[in-house]
């Protein structure tokens, strides 16, 4: 674990979180989230967690966001908030 | 300044962020008027908790909970001195007699647990996703305050 | 300001600050000697017991797997059992959109598809690129007592690879590959075989999966090695329930229950 | 054969579920007969359990084997608390599925299968949060048994019931997630999940019991139940969710999942805290009891205002809430009010289910969806009338049935602890009880004035998607429905003997946090 690197990823997150949740176009919004669940892969293994690592790049940053970008091609790309 | 950051924040950074998360979430559980941007941030939420588990189970300097029970390390680094007898008798010494030293490795037990808290997340998200788009279906839009002016408006025809 | 805001900011007001409350009381981050690594006093410490002794017990180096399949495999059936009931929840849900005959509504914005060339490509690609998915995931799940990963991660990437097919040709060519019928075969076989590992060990008069006692039936050399081969088993089965409901759920979701035309 | 029955107890719902995802997908009419034998194998089992633990004590499980440390494995335990509570969920659980037979076939058969493994799926579910012994594993478990009643929720869902389920799902995972953010801060403090192992912790450092960190992480799980309970405050998600749903789904939901809370509530109070821990403070235990209070008078009012006949209900479950959650809360010297709690739990069970039944059958023969429609319902069908007045006289209170000696041994925790305000709640609640269900009474009996209430009879009508059947004279509905009232009034003449078997199993419980 290296603390410069925990923080940099840390506050990243905190960034990914904020903007996939203002983003008005669905799509982006979906996207970042993939982003987001990349990050916070990134973030396992550098704690050490590498198996909880590969399952959130498997599922956060892929499954995941596949079935969030399914529905919103399925329903609507605009939201009002 | 630098004495708050050495003493209270630097100890529990991790915690501070996983509040900060999980409030992040919480909120746009509450406030958020998209059904999509609801579920994002309850999948924030869910991961907060989860960033707060794991960060339970890390040691300083220590590495993955995955042993190296051949000692195949050992023996590399044996061979790059040219001793390479010694490497082979500390490998052999090693198989299934030597336990680790519990501070060089993270804790394991945090990890299982939120390899199920992030499956459930996910079956939730589906599940979640499906009903979004049964609502959709019915009500042609995905904001909440449009639906429930539907619903109070007393337009329901099936 | 509406009133759900203001309700927001109150909850999450309240709920924050009682969380950071707690956080001053915590242990601080990375102590290897904090309660949740090593012991408290008068208890045995779970955690150190996992590190010490469970290559002992079971023979399997990553100890996440061991924990996982093993000391912990209870949970990790029922982890098995959400899936499939999630699975189990869209099919029932989404059944009832069914329909399917109103077209689509279209954004307004670019197309999503950007007519033949790039399909081609992509197309190939993809084609290209599935057989090595899927032999990669078949490593992850043979391989998750060396290494990271294990039945749900493997189980996860060979379903990616049949969303891959999905998304780059059509939904009906991998539904070709794996039918309805079918997928739903296998997450309910997945699930019979975990089970079965416990219920076989009940009927070899020990507890529900306490894999030691399947040695006779196994052929194994010592009872560790029992559980080790066990714990592939039901890692299989994980892995069998994990893809077939994983591109289940995405299947439904991508055509709104109908399992036509899909993106 | 004894030994295995906490595993017997999840394993066949388990099986019966996978064997009808399997075979129920080529023939519809396997999946009832299929349902029906693995739960009546539950049924056996836990009446098994009933016989084993009064004759030898607890039983105790370690799956896989792995009995020590204390904690590395995954405990099971079956005492004299939660044995009760499985032989109800056992009994409720065939009643329902035996009322659900010609419910769900009708208008989507193709959904058939998965109707009856979620069903399946949210009994192991049930099962298993009931015998666990590990704070972690009941999680796992809560999110079984929240999944599946996302899925029974949203399945049948009529326009409106559609955004309930969706803030049910949200409401759900919030609950579940503060649940298991509490066991993290356990985790951290002790090291340990398993709920035996962590009271002996507390017990030996009073230090750690005594740190911020193990009373957040208590509030913390209190919260999360209280959403899964729909404790006062954190209601909102249930009388739409519940009310909009498939009357079969209703009926195993509506007995179920808030009692299943309330007793995790429960054990998480006596066996991982302990009660001396719990109770050290009294200021927080007025506060609960004042919530509570709030709860009961609220929910009864809200009752008082609906004209639906399954909303009022819902309304009540929340006011029911209320006396389960106030009488564990009371912390009198004798725990009266723990027993009456724990009582009520089981009465509620029986008296919910009989309501429901009789409201879904109700609903699907006649079309009665508001209380309205019932007029002159008591002649057509005096049987399930019956069952219904049995019903309602419990939930008032009237003394064969279970849910007066319920209200008297609560009653007698709230005197002797002293709060009389939650007395009086619970004597206001019986009364607005008695209106509401007299009001039902007088209209099914005798009719209403033509005037009042038939504008909305026909948009309701379509909006519940259920069939008008009034030719089939539905025995199998009808059955259950008297089988289930003739528990509400059993439960009340064997009163003394259900209370003994819970007071043993509270003398045997906190003995140990009297070592505080």
């Amino acid at each position: 674990m290296i603390f410069a690197f925990d923080i940099i990823i840390l506050v990243f997150l905190v960034i990914a979180a904020i903007i996939s949740l203002s983003v008005k176009d669905l799509l982006s919004a979906s996207m970042i989230f993939g982003i987001y669940g990349f990050l916070i892969c990134l973030l396992w293994a550098e704690m050490g967690a590498v198996d909880v690592a590969f399952t959130e790049a498997a599922v956060g940053a892929g499954i995941s966001a596949v079935l969030m970008v399914a529905t919103v091609f399925n329903t609507k790309r605009k939201s009002s908030d | 300044m630098a004495e708050f950051f050495e003493q209270t924040l630097q100890p529990h950074f991790n915690f501070w962020i996983y509040v900060i998360l999980m409030m992040i979430g919480l909120w746009a559980l509450i406030a958020k008027n998209n059904l999509i941007k609801k579920l994002i941030g309850m999948s924030i939420f869910q991961t907060a908790i989860i960033l707060f588990y794991v960060s339970l189970g890390v040691k300083e300097d220590a590495t993955i909970p995955i042993l190296d029970p051949y000692g195949q390390a050992e023996h590399a680094a044996a061979e790059a001195e040219g001793a390479e007898t010694e490497g082979e008798k500390k490998r052999d010494s090693y198989i299934g007699k030597k336990s680790p030293d519990p501070d060089t490795m993270a804790n394991p037990l945090p990890h299982v647990l939120m390899l199920t808290a992030i499956v459930v997340g996910v079956a939730t998200l589906g599940v979640a996703l499906s009903i979004a788009q049964m609502i959709f279906k019915e009500f042609g839009s995905l904001e909440e305050d449009e639906i429930l002016e539907i619903v109070k408006g007393g337009s329901v025809d099936d | 300001m509406r009133l759900p805001n203001m309700f927001a900011i109150i909850a999450v007001v309240i709920t924050g600050g009682i969380l950071l409350y707690g956080v001053s009381d915590f242990p601080s981050f990375g102590d290897p000697k904090s309660p949740a690594n090593a012991a408290v006093p008068g208890s045995e410490s779970v955690s150190q017991y996992f590190i010490t002794k469970s290559y002992k017990d079971t023979k399997v180096p990553n100890l996440v797997t061991s924990v996982l399949a093993d000391y912990r495999g209870y949970d990790t059936m029922f982890e098995t059992v959400v899936i499939f009931a999630a699975g189990m929840a869209i099919f029932a849900i989404l059944g009832s959109v069914g329909g399917g005959s109103q077209p689509r509504v279209q954004e307004e914005g670019p197309s999503f598809v950007d007519g033949d060339h790039s399909r081609i490509i992509v197309g190939t690609t993809c084609r290209l690129l599935v057989p090595v998915i899927q032999v990669f995931a078949l490593y992850v799940i043979g391989h998750g007592h060396y290494s990271p990963g294990g039945g749900f991660q493997g189980g996860v990437i060979l379903a990616a690879s049949f969303i891959i097919i999905a998304l780059s040709s059509d939904l009906d060519a991998a539904l070709r590959r794996l039918s309805e019928v079918n997928y739903l075969r296998l997450a309910c076989v997945g699930i019979l075989i975990y089970a079965g590992f416990g219920v076989l060990c009940q009927v070899l008069e020990s507890n529900f999966l306490d894999y030691g006692v399947l040695q006779p039936i196994l052929l194994t050399d010592g009872p560790e090695m029992a559980r080790s081969h066990s714990m592939l088993g039901v890692e299989i089965g994980v892995a069998f329930t994990v893809t077939a409901i994983m591109f289940a759920i995405y299947a439904n979701l991508s055509s709104r229950g109908t399992l036509r035309d899909g993106l | 054969m004894t030994d295995q029955i906490p595993a017997i107890l999840v394993l066949a719902p388990l099986f019966g579920a996978m064997i009808i995802g399997l075979a129920g997908q080529k023939d519809h009419r396997a999946c009832f007969p299929v349902a029906l034998v693995s739960l009546l194998v539950t049924l056996f089992a836990s009446i098994g359990a009933i016989f084993t633990v009064i004759e030898s004590g607890p039983i105790d499980y370690f799956m896989g084997g792995w009995e020590k440390p204390l904690g590395i494995g995954i405990h099971l335990r079956i005492d004299s608390l939660n044995v009760i509570l499985l032989v109800a969920i056992a009994i409720v659980a065939v009643l329902v599925a035996i009322f659900s037979i010609r419910r769900i076939g009708d208008k989507n058969a193709e959904k058939t299968p998965h109707f009856y493994s979620l069903y399946l799926l949210l009994c192991v579910g049930l099962f298993g949060i009931t015998i666990a012994g590990d704070a972690f594993n009941l999680f796992v478990l809560v999110e079984v048994s929240s999944l599946t009643s996302y899925g029974l929720i949203a399945m049948g869902s009529s326009r409106r019931g559609t955004l309930a389920a969706f803030n049910y799902v949200l409401m759900g995972t919030v609950g579940a997630s503060f649940y298991l953010l509490g066991v993290g801060y356990l985790y951290l403090m002790t090291g340990s999940l398993n709920m035996q192992e962590i009271h002996s912790i507390f017990v030996a450092n009073p230090d750690i019991a005594s740190s911020k960190a193990v009373a957040i992480s208590f509030i913390l799980i209190l919260i999360g139940i209280w959403i899964k309970m729909a404790f006062f405050p954190l209601y909102g998600w249930l009388p739409n969710a519940y009310s909009y749903c498939p009357s079969s789904s209703a009926c195993i939901l509506a007995p179920l999942m808030t009692k299943i809370s309330v007793y995790v509530m429960i054990r998480v109070m006596i066996s991982v805290f302990g009660l001396g821990w719990v109770f050290a403070s009294p200021g927080y235990s007025n506060l609960v009891v004042w919530l509570a209070v709030i709860a009961i008078l609220a929910g009864s009012m809200l009752a008082l205002a609906q004209r639906e006949i399954k909303k009022m209900l819902c309304y009540l479950i929340v006011a029911e809430v209320g006396y389960m959650v106030g009488g564990a809360w009371l912390a009198d010297e004798q725990l009266w009010g723990l027993t009456g709690s724990l009582y009520h739990i089981l009465a509620d069970a029986a008296m919910t289910l009989c309501l429901f039944l009789a409201a879904g059958i109700f609903a699907k023969r006649f079309n009665a969806i508001e209380i309205d429609d019932l007029e002159g319902l008591f002649k057509k069908a005096p049987w399930t009338a019956a069952g219904f007045v049995v019903g309602a006289l419990a939930m008032i209170g009237v003394p064969p049935t279970c849910g007066f000696f319920s209200k008297f041994y609560l009653i007698r925790g709230g005197i002797e602890a002293n709060h009389w305000e939650y007395v009086i709640a619970l004597l206001i609640s019986s009364l607005v009880n008695a209106v509401l269900f007299f009001r039902i009474f007088e209209i099914a009996f005798f009719g209403v004035k033509p005037s009042e209430g038939h504008g909305h009879h026909e948009e309701e009508e379509a909006e519940l998607k259920e069939e008008h059947h009034p030719e089939i004279p539905n025995w199998t509905g009808t059955s259950s429905l008297l089988v289930a009232s003739a528990f509400v009034i059993l439960l009340g003449i064997f009163n003394g003997k259900v209370v003994e078997l819970i007071r043993v199993a509270l003398e045997d419980l906190t003995v140990v946090a009297q070592r505080f």
